[in-house]
């Protein structure tokens, strides 16, 4: 039985075409979910793709956190379902409780997007375990907001527990600094404590496939996440 | 003006048909609208009365220079002539429709288009720029497309003038900010630093659609009984800045009404774009094609209501009536004038079929996008608006959108053509060989060949997953679908330079560089569509620019046996009496069956592969980069032209796509060898060893811009076979060097007995210059 | 030192995307009760006594607000006042 | 109906680049009397008696500003403020 994966889409949602893409290459089966709708038809994970949700004029993420479709997955998340946020889903995560501190305006206060460097911190997580440590990947990042700050003692905590996903260390091709955006602790992803919640501003799903994207290197978080649902990864 | 204040200061009486046949005499400001006598005249003809203030909103609008195409008509007929049964035979839709439509083969089709919105960017930078996406994004979905990506071509003043602060920024993250947020990626552009921008800059914006081709619609209003649906953003006074002339004149003498008009008077022309709305347009839009709901459709654009009806009901069955109260408003108590001439964003206009009218108001809420139906269409062959249940307009359609003036403007080709033509670049000092190191340095520094990044790292090229190439590659491609490799690649160029020493060989040259940066990536061309942005039409030697400038697109596309489908002309685009650079901007599209065998601009695929020249260089240096930054020097003439030529080359790279004979290619323009040699090596992160042609003038072959031109990596074990096919094909080519990868000592670009740079300076000066004026895009948390 | 506020929103008779996405959402999250919402910029300025009232316009007309679509108020705070809510 | 002001600033010990690139801009353009600036946000929204006070807070606090990064005022204004400058 595959897994099934729901791919959230707002009105403003961008990348759930790719998000869905990536679901399939990593053979599970994406399940399209509507803002509107309270229903998440089963899913065994959800990913909240990246994009504008209505708009992100008040906050990003915002007025996303607040859709019904939200609701449930807030609730289902607490029961521990795995939920990846990529970029805007970052944002509507951090927005909505399920991760904290918060996605601002870069400090280049520019959309930027460029093929990016990270380095993979934690790799036990339920959307990383693909990855071997310190493994460097590189895929696209591309957002207006993706500064992550968040209180000293949350970050000490994030440190602490090892809930740092990815971390920027460059670009590829040209001199720019290696952190693209400046978040604190040069963060590219977090997760929750159980290592089920995900958020990760750069975007894995654009790097599925060399044709389309700079690498595969992507393709990871959707293959963990399928051996973590298939219950093959002992955690 | 001294109206019939009597008469018409009652703001309870608006200006209706009926009132218009009362008060022939009335004077009405026509002139501020931009009409001339002769239009106003002709217009009171046509209605056998005077215009209410509503119609003369519609026909002054519709009879302006940007509606009616009335100073280049006569010109782009020439388009029309000149194109063969065989050339148009794959087209779907051709000049006259919202944007042409391509058949490219499995059933699908193309349609693409490129747009000006030059005025309101230099006004408002942002939003103008912003608004601009938004509104050729419409067209192209007006056509029942899926739109798959944009491009931008960008022309402004010198990079360090004061007023670039201001301009280029805004203009930049406004095509961003708009673009980003629609989910269409960016696949390439021009941006251009020239003097004769500064008080004009020029914002053309592109956007290719995919459909499948039994799908195409059409902009026409049909069947007698079928309903008008306007929907989208609500209407609001954005942009009717002009109109408002009406509102005070119709209500001249009323307090309030008086008060406010005076501060629509003021009201900027300026449109702030949400791209959000159109996001969900798109999405709405899109869901009734697919459920097959709509007759026909148009986007509202410049001129809105006015444009929309008019052409709608034109096109169909030539009847319609609309009730201006069914239209929804952001602003209070707007006159009819004011609805119908609002360029509010982001609405669409179709008609619906009775039965299919609640299946359609269905999708638009499941959106939440406001739509409703404002009337319907009739076969009283006349466009009749009413607000109030006073009839404010009855027109024939046909009159307003169609029938507009003509002009055959004066043509002179200026005095001065000869003694700009007669000053040739020879007069002008050439470095020493010891001098061309730095040379290279300083030309891939400089504003108009330096990286794009900082414009281009604002864009997203990666959203649907379909972008398989971007900048800074030599064309644009995308896949047309996901489970296809069919691709699409665009490119658009123009060297205005070229253009003003000579607009004929200069458009053909644009035309043949937008060409060659299509076959570059191993694409097949298919169509070109044009932006043709010129200075005042009423100066007898633009109008001189640009009658050569469409006549050598017109015949340049001829040889190359591929179609002009579309394009846009923008006029009065110069500052006080000096118009522009003459600057049609040339789009080419191509198809390439199969995005796997792309050709990529980079090189490093192999080390010792062979870099080969193909195409002649000849010692072209009128009009270059190099007298231009070097020399601040403009004469003589363009670099020659030679059309068999590009197609012979197009032949070539497809050969060598194909058999995998070329692991990467990049075309030669501005700055020549030099720039394209040192591009190879940035952009594929690899040195190069050059070896120019024994005998050669190193600074001629260095940065000659002599068209025709490309450069090729060939592996090793393919040398023979390509160099032997261009020779049977008659191809010139020329072995200049080769890929230096893993070179001990570093990467470097080694120009034999010229100079050795290290790619880490190139990089550095490639990349720099942008930044260093505009502030770096990027900021890392040590600059905090 | 004196604190000063400046508030830029856009021109009422152009269009205001922030407010009408902010509008909808709060309509769908039950607060009907709210029939206009405009979204502008709040700038908090700490100034010396050289900035004249003239300095201020000044500032405010070419740096923070872009008089094409926007308007503005600028208020010279009591000193103590810290414009934060908690 | 009442129209309402909500303004919404970035908590001081958060970095505000908008802030800090309009200072630069500022001491560039010779008004060195400036000595800080930093973002927020305004809000201008009309109610109607429904709407409580209590309504606000939550509005605030919920949709308009972020209270892991923000802090805000919600001020009701006299009714015939325009909050536009001209
Ligand atoms: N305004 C722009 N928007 C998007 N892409 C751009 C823009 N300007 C330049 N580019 C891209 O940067 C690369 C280099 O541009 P250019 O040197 O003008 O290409 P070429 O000389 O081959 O026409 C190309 O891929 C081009 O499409
Ligand atoms: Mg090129």
């Amino acid at each position: 039985m595959t897994p099934r994966v729901g791919v959230i889409t707002f009105p403003g949602t961008l990348d759930d075409v790719d998000a869905a893409r990536a679901v399939r290459y990593a053979d599970a089966v994406p399940v399209p979910l509507w803002h509107a709708d309270a229903d998440l038809k089963g899913v065994e994970a959800v990913v909240v793709p990246g994009g504008f949700s209505y708009g992100d004029y008040l906050r990003a993420g915002a007025i996303a956190a607040q859709a019904p479709v939200m609701r449930s997955v807030i609730e289902a998340a607490h029961g521990g379902l795995p939920v990846l946020g990529i970029c805007n889903g970052f944002q509507v995560l951090c927005e909505a409780g399920l991760l904290p501190g918060a996605l601002l305006r870069n400090a280049g206060l520019k959309f930027v997007c460029r093929d990016q460097w990270l380095k993979a911190e934690n790799t036990s997580s339920a959307w990383t375990s693909r990855y071997e440590p310190g493994a460097e990947i590189l895929i696209p990042l591309k957002n207006a907001e993706g500064r992550y700050v968040a209180a000293d003692s949350v970050l000490d905590e994030l440190e602490g527990e090892g809930r740092v996903l990815f971390r920027y260390i460059g670009s590829a091709g040209d001199d720019a600094p290696p952190n693209p955006n400046g978040s604190l602790h040069d963060i590219a992803g977090i997760c929750s404590a159980d290592g089920r919640i995900a958020g990760l501003m750069p975007h894995p799903e654009h790097a599925v496939d060399p044709l389309t994207g700079p690498t595969d290197d992507g393709l990871g978080f959707f293959l963990s996440i399928v051996d973590f649902l298939e219950g093959a990864k002992v955690r | 003006m001294n109206t019939q204040v009597s008469i018409v200061v009652d703001p309870v009486e608006p200006d209706t048909v009926e009132r218009a046949r009362a008060t022939a005499g009335q004077d009405q400001p026509y002139r501020e609208l931009g009409l001339k006598d002769d239009e106003y005249l002709r217009i009171r003809e046509i209605l056998g009365r005077r215009p209410t203030a509503a119609e003369l909103a519609m026909y002054s609008v519709m009879w302006s220079e940007h509606c009616s195409y009335k100073s280049s008509k006569v010109h782009l007929a020439y388009f029309g002539e000149t194109t063969t049964d065989e050339m148009r035979s794959h087209m779907l839709a051709g000049i006259g429709e919202n944007a042409g439509v391509v058949d490219i083969g499995d059933g699908w089709a193309v349609t693409f288009k490129v747009e000006s919105h030059n005025h309101p960017s230099y006004v408002e930078p942002y939003q103008g720029a912003a608004t601009g996406v938004g509104g050729i994004v419409r067209d192209i979905l007006a056509m029942g497309a899926r739109p798959v990506a944009v491009m931008d071509q960008l022309r402004f003043g010198p990079a360090d003038a004061p007023d670039s602060q201001r301009v280029v920024p805004g203009i930049v993250s406004g095509v961003g900010g708009y673009g980003n947020s629609l989910g269409l990626p960016n696949i390439g552009g021009e941006v251009v630093f020239d003097e004769s921008y500064a008080g004009n800059p020029l914002v053309n914006a592109g956007c290719i659609g995919v459909l499948r081709a039994a799908d195409m619609y059409t902009a026409h209003a049909s069947g007698a009984g079928n309903k008008v649906i306007l929907y989208g953003s609500r209407t609001g006074l954005d942009g009717i800045g002009g109109v408002s002339v009406l509102a005070s004149d119709t209500f001249a003498g009323d307090g309030n009404a008086g008060a406010g008009s005076n501060a629509r008077r003021k009201l900027p022309s300026v449109q702030v774009g949400d791209p959000f709305a159109e996001k969900v347009l798109i999405e709405c839009t899109l869901e009734v094609f697919a459920k097959d709901l709509v007759v026909g459709i148009q986007d509202l654009g410049g001129a809105g209501l006015s444009c929309a009806t008019s052409e709608l009901a034109s096109a169909g069955d030539g009847g319609m009536h609309i009730v201006l109260d069914l239209v929804p408003l952001r602003a209070e108590n707007m006159s009819p004038a004011e609805i119908l001439s609002s360029e509010s964003q982001e609405r669409m206009c179709a008609v619906v079929t009775p039965d299919k009218v609640d299946a359609f108001l269905e999708v638009c809420a499941k959106w939440e996008v406001q739509a409703d139906v404002i009337g319907e269409v009739t076969d009283s062959g006349r466009l009749v608006i009413t607000h109030h249940g006073q009839v404010v307009v009855d027109v024939p359609p046909r009159t307003v959108a169609h029938d507009g003036p003509v002009y055959h403007r004066p043509i002179q080709r200026p005095t001065g053509q000869d003694a700009l033509q007669a000053n040739t670049s020879d007069i002008l000092p050439r470095p020493a060989p010891a001098e061309l190191g730095e040379l290279v340095l300083k030309m891939v520094a400089s504003p108009n060949l330096c990286s794009r990044a900082w414009v281009t790292d604002q864009y997203d090229r990666y959203v649907r997953g379909n972008t398989v190439l971007a900048q800074p590659a030599d064309a644009g491609i995308v896949r047309v679908s996901e489970d296809s490799f069919r691709g699409l690649a665009m490119s658009t160029d123009c060297n205005g330079r070229y253009t003003m020493l000579d607009p004929y060989t200069g458009a053909q040259l644009a035309l043949a560089e937008a060409y060659r940066n299509v076959i570059t990536t191993g694409a097949t061309p298919t169509a070109v569509t044009d932006c043709l942005n010129f200075g005042s039409p009423e100066d007898p030697a633009v109008m001189w620019q640009l009658s050569e400038a469409i006549h050598g697109i017109a015949d340049g596309c001829a040889v190359l046996g591929i179609p002009v489908t579309g394009g846009n002309v923008s006029l009065y685009n110069q500052t006080g009496a000096t118009a522009i650079l003459p600057t049609p901007v040339i789009g080419v599209l191509g198809v390439i069956d199969d995005v796997r065998r792309r050709i990529v601009p980079g090189i490093g695929h192999d080390d010792g592969e062979t870099l080969i020249l193909l195409g002649e260089t000849r010692d072209e240096l009128d009009g270059s980069e190099w007298a231009n930054l070097i020399h601040g020097h403009l004469g003589g003439l363009p670099p020659k032209v030679d059309l068999e030529a590009e197609r012979l080359l197009g032949e070539i790279l497809l050969a060598g796509s194909r058999d995998g004979m070329v692991s990467a290619a990049h075309d030669l323009s501005e700055g020549g060898l030099a720039q394209a040699a040192v591009e190879m090596c940035l952009t594929g992160e690899t040195g190069a060893r050059l070896v120019l042609p024994a005998g050669a003038d190193p600074f001629v072959a260095l940065f000659s811009e002599s068209s025709a031109r490309v450069l090729v990596a060939v592996p090793r074990t393919e040398e023979l076979r390509f160099t032997e096919m261009c020779t049977m094909r008659r191809q010139p080519w020329a072995r200049v060097g080769v890929v230096d990868a893993d070179n001990p000592d570093g990467k470097f670009l080694d120009i034999q007995d010229v100079a050795r740079i290290s790619l880490a300076d190139l990089r550095t000066a490639w990349q720099g210059t942008l930044p260093a004026i505009f502030g770096p895009a990027i900021l890392g948390s040590a600059d905090l | 030192m004196a604190r000063v506020a400046v508030d830029v929103v856009i021109k009422s008779e152009i269009l205001d995307p922030q407010g009408k996405a902010i509008l909808a959402a709060l309509s769908r999250t039950g607060h009907p009760g709210v029939s206009s919402v405009r979204q502008g910029k709040h700038f908090d300025l700490e100034v010396d006594d050289t900035v004249s009232d003239g300095d201020l316009e000044e500032i405010a007309a070419q740096l923070l607000a872009n008089a094409v679509i926007e308007t503005w108020t600028v208020t010279r705070l009591p000193a103590e006042t810290t414009g934060e809510g908690r």
